[in-house]
């Protein structure tokens, strides 16, 4: 995404402790062209190729941040988490606490998931990390929120998971303010207010809710879309603000339905006001199969169609 | 359909002809049918080389660049291999995992994930399996020489050398990991590791399927007696892109020095030989050629992969 | 766990084809005495002791798997799960299913996890499973769950993870029957039927959850418990009749909250019907922070009190 | 507190025999004091040889087992160290991370997790740190003889030659990881592994602290100077069990070859030297001893760390 670009551009520019790790981000300008342009500009000692070791790749932006530097350290794709596992959850959250509250370690972890032009490697682990207290994670559903988010991550202090769906990469061009700006980390966002069902949309699920949106109002079906934007911190207060309004729930995401952050989503719901729901929440995501890379994909994942189908239902649940 | 090379009365070497051959044209066809398909065009003496050699009860994990040739020499269908890549329905996979996988009942490890290196785990659990029952089959395992900087490759051998298991570790070492030149990421020899484990190490020419064949017999011996892993650096070129697609601007700005087609190395010595005359070369290129296009068009046909194959309850549980 | 390593050594004087691979798992019979009497019965080829290696030897179990042995693999604490997370995640749930259903991985990794007597390694990640299709994970809360579920898991063609709570090791022995019996996967089990509350217990919160339920007896609230037992696949039957018939619901597990299993729990009933719930649900679990290992570990894990605390709020919350 | 070390007109050799001397003390009280403590006796000349050459501008990053005398010697303080080990209030990690922590403020890279070979990256983070700030600082990390196993070496190994970050990588060979003897798990010398990655790779008689410091000295000069990592394996013995209160039975399965006592050695050599008399040594040793009694004293009176330091607002975010 060139809005991602950018804001590591500009923060490249204004911060010389802040570099790049990663593979074939240099004369190849990265994975789908994901760093296009930084190389030629910021040569290969702040632009810096890796080898195929994911591990050493987060331990080394870890150390490098614990000792002064600003590291943003790509993992291609979010499927390639699992192999730098023990430094993104052994280290990366615990270091500022397990120190007494001492260590400062800005590093921002980007990478991609789900479905999307390249197709391969479409599995989304997301959920993992906002289990897991000490992460911040964020996944942007717009070029806008993208750029913003991305300047918001590298500012900050702690360490920061900035998961890009990869299907926006398709995006429709929206345009982006040139400068620097931050999407604050945290709060939601509503895409789209309606009275009757609230869907909280998670990364590249947005566009997808929004053409159902689109499609329910012609049927007198009104949703308010809700952008999570942020996976932890989570904005209970948005989710149950919208949930007040609309009285029922449908979340979607790329990631697994069982103990996604559906899940968390609806749960903090029911934490707080049970009552408020006249109907059963609807949680939409991945088949429960590991998710194909070949052409059975599509079926695997969520599309407009299973919110639409989600929304009626719970229209036709309501109790009130 | 694979008459050309399974054709009784041929040499051992048109056999090996025929096949590299075989993977050759395959390769090209494929890259034109699929542009995310991954070239393997120049290596094909380094992977046929290291297996063809083994017996059918023995376990083999395939490089991902390049395997589909080895599936067919131990007997898997070229159509269904084809259609994998293809995304038709019929492929071993049912068009979930990735394209280069294949089938289990012919003993090869899997394919299911794009993850680099963790097949070196399952590779080395196959020969724990035959060390556990006792037999003397083996394993051998290729993978890329950017794979050989995953944790996983240390781990792996180094487990297989503290239990002496009978596997043998072959570096398909070609010189790129995507668009990084190896000499940025591999500051010696991959087959200097091997001191590390007390195992042999061995760099070979791998655009010479003979070299090939003959330091993958000494490996296989060794492990098939009982005597543990050995690590292999077969040393090729990658003639293509990383995936057919590929514009590969990058190669302008780290240049590298291309080897020998090791197809024609290999005719020439056939020739030189006597074992073969340049029309039986080009007859064995020929066929191979149909039976790819053949194929080809017989799979093009089919329907694409679709929800009949997601498969909700192949999951375990 | 005695009922654990009596269920091992059944399994391996049956089927040669079970073997153990471990650290620590000979001379010293195990972490925590994990494997006492093992090595002595079955020599070092079926209890194999593994470098500090925990990719290759997850990795090597499932190819021995794969390749006709059904192997248990031992990672002596759950905190070191993602030192081979992508073998975890990227291979085992995924060989049968992409292999068009050909594979068989019969393969158990068994694990300990939380507080005890040992204190070390508290971190409790059996969260992040429970997401992935294509495992079972399982937590049983008692010795005879626990033999009998480690039978079931060797018995399974396909992955199991078996998490061992480590405050269970202190558990007062109850009589395990000394045949080979299964207690299968899935099913959850009501440790004690009440009237008032469904408390979802996951493993060594289950004795928190029965001391709580005395407590509360005396004042006459009555806690339904139930045992989850399998973390996946969940029971969401039963989850739903307990709550059906108690309308209120509190989870607790040692493992964090946001994102946790009692999130799964919570969102299976509101999927199914949110009108049975008359008051707010309580979701109890280790505090927001990496969990310490010194002494400030116990303030960060749930105990009875919370238990106690949190059934008394669900009660004064009740709108019914 | 740490007179007897730190005391002026000390030679460097007394200086050296007094860490060591006050690691061993310490050590035999923390074991006493907590079973679960990890016994360092044995290892001192590998630990205090790794270390005792810094800048205190340099990082380090310190095995598990030993450390808290290397964070002495660069300041930290013994009490807010003890406190770590007996749970009580004052320590630098609040009673959360492992007790084998130091401060950060030292360039020290933290325990964070008992996960063994992360340490290696965040280790090699800190070197890719000065790399980039363009100073010659550098990074000094110590590691077992069973966590050379971990993939984290080899990436890290490799990533740092690749990178030529200015780092030394030391293994403290004790010869056991828990129970397990290290041939069962390390077919070769570790030093071997370096190798691969066209590094120097050095054995050291680890209980001769000249001899790990001579072999340091040439490592850190290397890595100031811009010419990349090293790997050392300095060979030591285990002179006690894994933790405090290990039964060690499997020592009697597993018999081991004892190596004679670093501090002993280290002491007469002085004595032959001419740098010190038996008189001075005893004077020393003694003077850790109390030095580390009487700290001792004052930090079992401290209050357990509890709830207070739970610090759910030190979490990020
Ligand atoms: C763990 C992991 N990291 C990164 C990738 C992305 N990737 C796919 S192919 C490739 C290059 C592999 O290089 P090599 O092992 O030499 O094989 P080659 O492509 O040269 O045959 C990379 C980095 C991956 N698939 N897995
Ligand atoms: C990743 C990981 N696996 C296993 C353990 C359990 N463990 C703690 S200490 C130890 C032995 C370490 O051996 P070594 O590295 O040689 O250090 P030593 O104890 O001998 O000083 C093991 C296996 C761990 N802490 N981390
Ligand atoms: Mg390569
Ligand atoms: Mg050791």
């Amino acid at each position: 995404m060139e809005a991602v670009i950018e804001a590591i551009a500009v923060a490249m520019r204004e911060d010389p402790r802040v570099f790049y790790i990663g593979q074939d981000v240099g004369a190849m300008q990265g994975s789908m062209q994901g760093t296009k342009g930084l190389w030629e500009e910021f040569g290969p000692m702040r632009i810096r190729e890796a080898p195929i070791s994911e591990s050493a790749m987060v331990g080394a932006a870890l150390g490098a941040a614990l000792f002064g530097q600003r590291p943003i350290v790509e993992i291609s794709f979010g499927e390639f988490l699992p192999a730098a596992m023990n430094q993104l959850i052994n280290q990366a959250p615990n270091l500022h606490y397990m120190t007494g509250g001492t260590a400062r370690v800005p590093v921002v972890v980007r990478t991609r998931v789900g479905d999307g032009p390249y197709g391969g490697h479409p599995q989304d682990y997301s959920a993992w990390f906002a289990h897991v207290p000490g992460w911040k994670v964020v996944m942007p559903a717009t070029p806008v929120d993208a750029k913003g988010m991305m300047t918001a991550a590298i500012r900050d202090d702690g360490p920061v998971l900035f998961f890009e769906g990869m299907s926006l990469s398709h995006a429709a061009r929206a345009p982006v303010p040139l400068d620097a700006f931050e999407t604050p980390i945290g709060p939601a966002r509503i895409a789209r207010e309606g009275r009757d069902v609230t869907v909280v949309a998670v990364g590249s699920s947005l566009p997808l809710a929004v053409r159902a949106a689109g499609e329910l109002a012609a049927e007198g079906i009104e949703l308010e879309i809700l952008d999570l934007r942020t996976l932890r911190p989570l904005d209970r207060d948005a989710i149950l603000a919208s949930v007040r309004r609309t009285r029922r729930l449908i979340t979607v995401h790329e990631a697994w339905v069982a103990g996604g952050i559906g899940a968390e989503v609806v749960a903090s719901v029911v934490e707080e006001a049970p009552e408020v729901l006249v109907a059963p929440v609807i949680r939409i995501g991945a088949a429960a199969v590991p998710v194909p890379s070949g052409k059975v994909r599509p079926h695997a994942l969520p599309n407009a169609r299973h919110i639409v189908e989600a929304a009626r239902r719970v229209m036709a649940g309501t109790r009130a | 359909m694979l008459a050309p090379v399974e054709a009784k009365g041929l040499s051992e070497g048109l056999r090996l002809y025929g096949w590299m051959a075989l993977s050759r044209e395959l390769d090209e066809v494929l890259c034109a049918a699929n542009p995310r398909w991954f070239p393997s065009a120049g290596e094909e003496a380094a992977m046929v080389g290291a297996f063809c050699d083994l017996r059918p009860d023995d376990a083999i994990a395939a490089h991902y660049r390049g395997p589909l040739v080895i599936y067919m020499m131990r007997g898997a269908e070229m159509a269904r291999l084809v259609a994998q890549v293809l995304g038709k329905v019929g492929g071993y996979n049912k068009g979930r995992s990735v394209p280069f996988t294949g089938p289990v009942d012919l003993k090869i490890v899997p394919w299911v994930a794009g993850d680099l290196g963790t097949s070196l785990g399952v590779a080395t659990g196959a020969a724990l399996a035959f060390q556990q029952e006792g037999s003397d089959r083996i394993c051998v395992c290729t993978f890329g020489d950017g794979t050989a900087n995953r944790g996983d490759f240390h781990e792996n051998l180094n487990l297989a050398a503290s239990w002496r298991l009978p596997i043998v570790y072959v570096c398909q070492h070609n010189g790129w990991a995507i668009s990084q030149p190896a000499k940025d990421y591999l500051p010696a020899p991959v087959a200097n590791r091997a001191a590390g484990y007390a195992i042999p190490g061995l760099e070979v020419d791998g655009n010479d399927v003979d070299a090939v064949r003959r330091t993958m017999m000494g490996a296989i011996a060794r492990a098939r007696e009982g005597n543990g892993p050995s690590l292999i650096e077969a040393r090729t070129w990658r003639a293509k892109g990383h995936w057919a697609a590929d514009p590969q601007d990058y190669r302008a700005i780290h240049p590298d020095t291309p080897m020998a087609d090791p197809l024609v190395r290999y005719g020439d010595r056939l020739i030189q030989r006597g074992e073969a005359s340049a029309t039986d070369l080009d007859r064995l290129r020929d066929a191979a050629r149909a039976a790819v296009a053949s194929t080809l068009e017989a799979v093009r046909v089919l329907p694409d992969t679709g929800e009949a194959e997601l498969g909700l309850d192949e999951v375990h549980p």
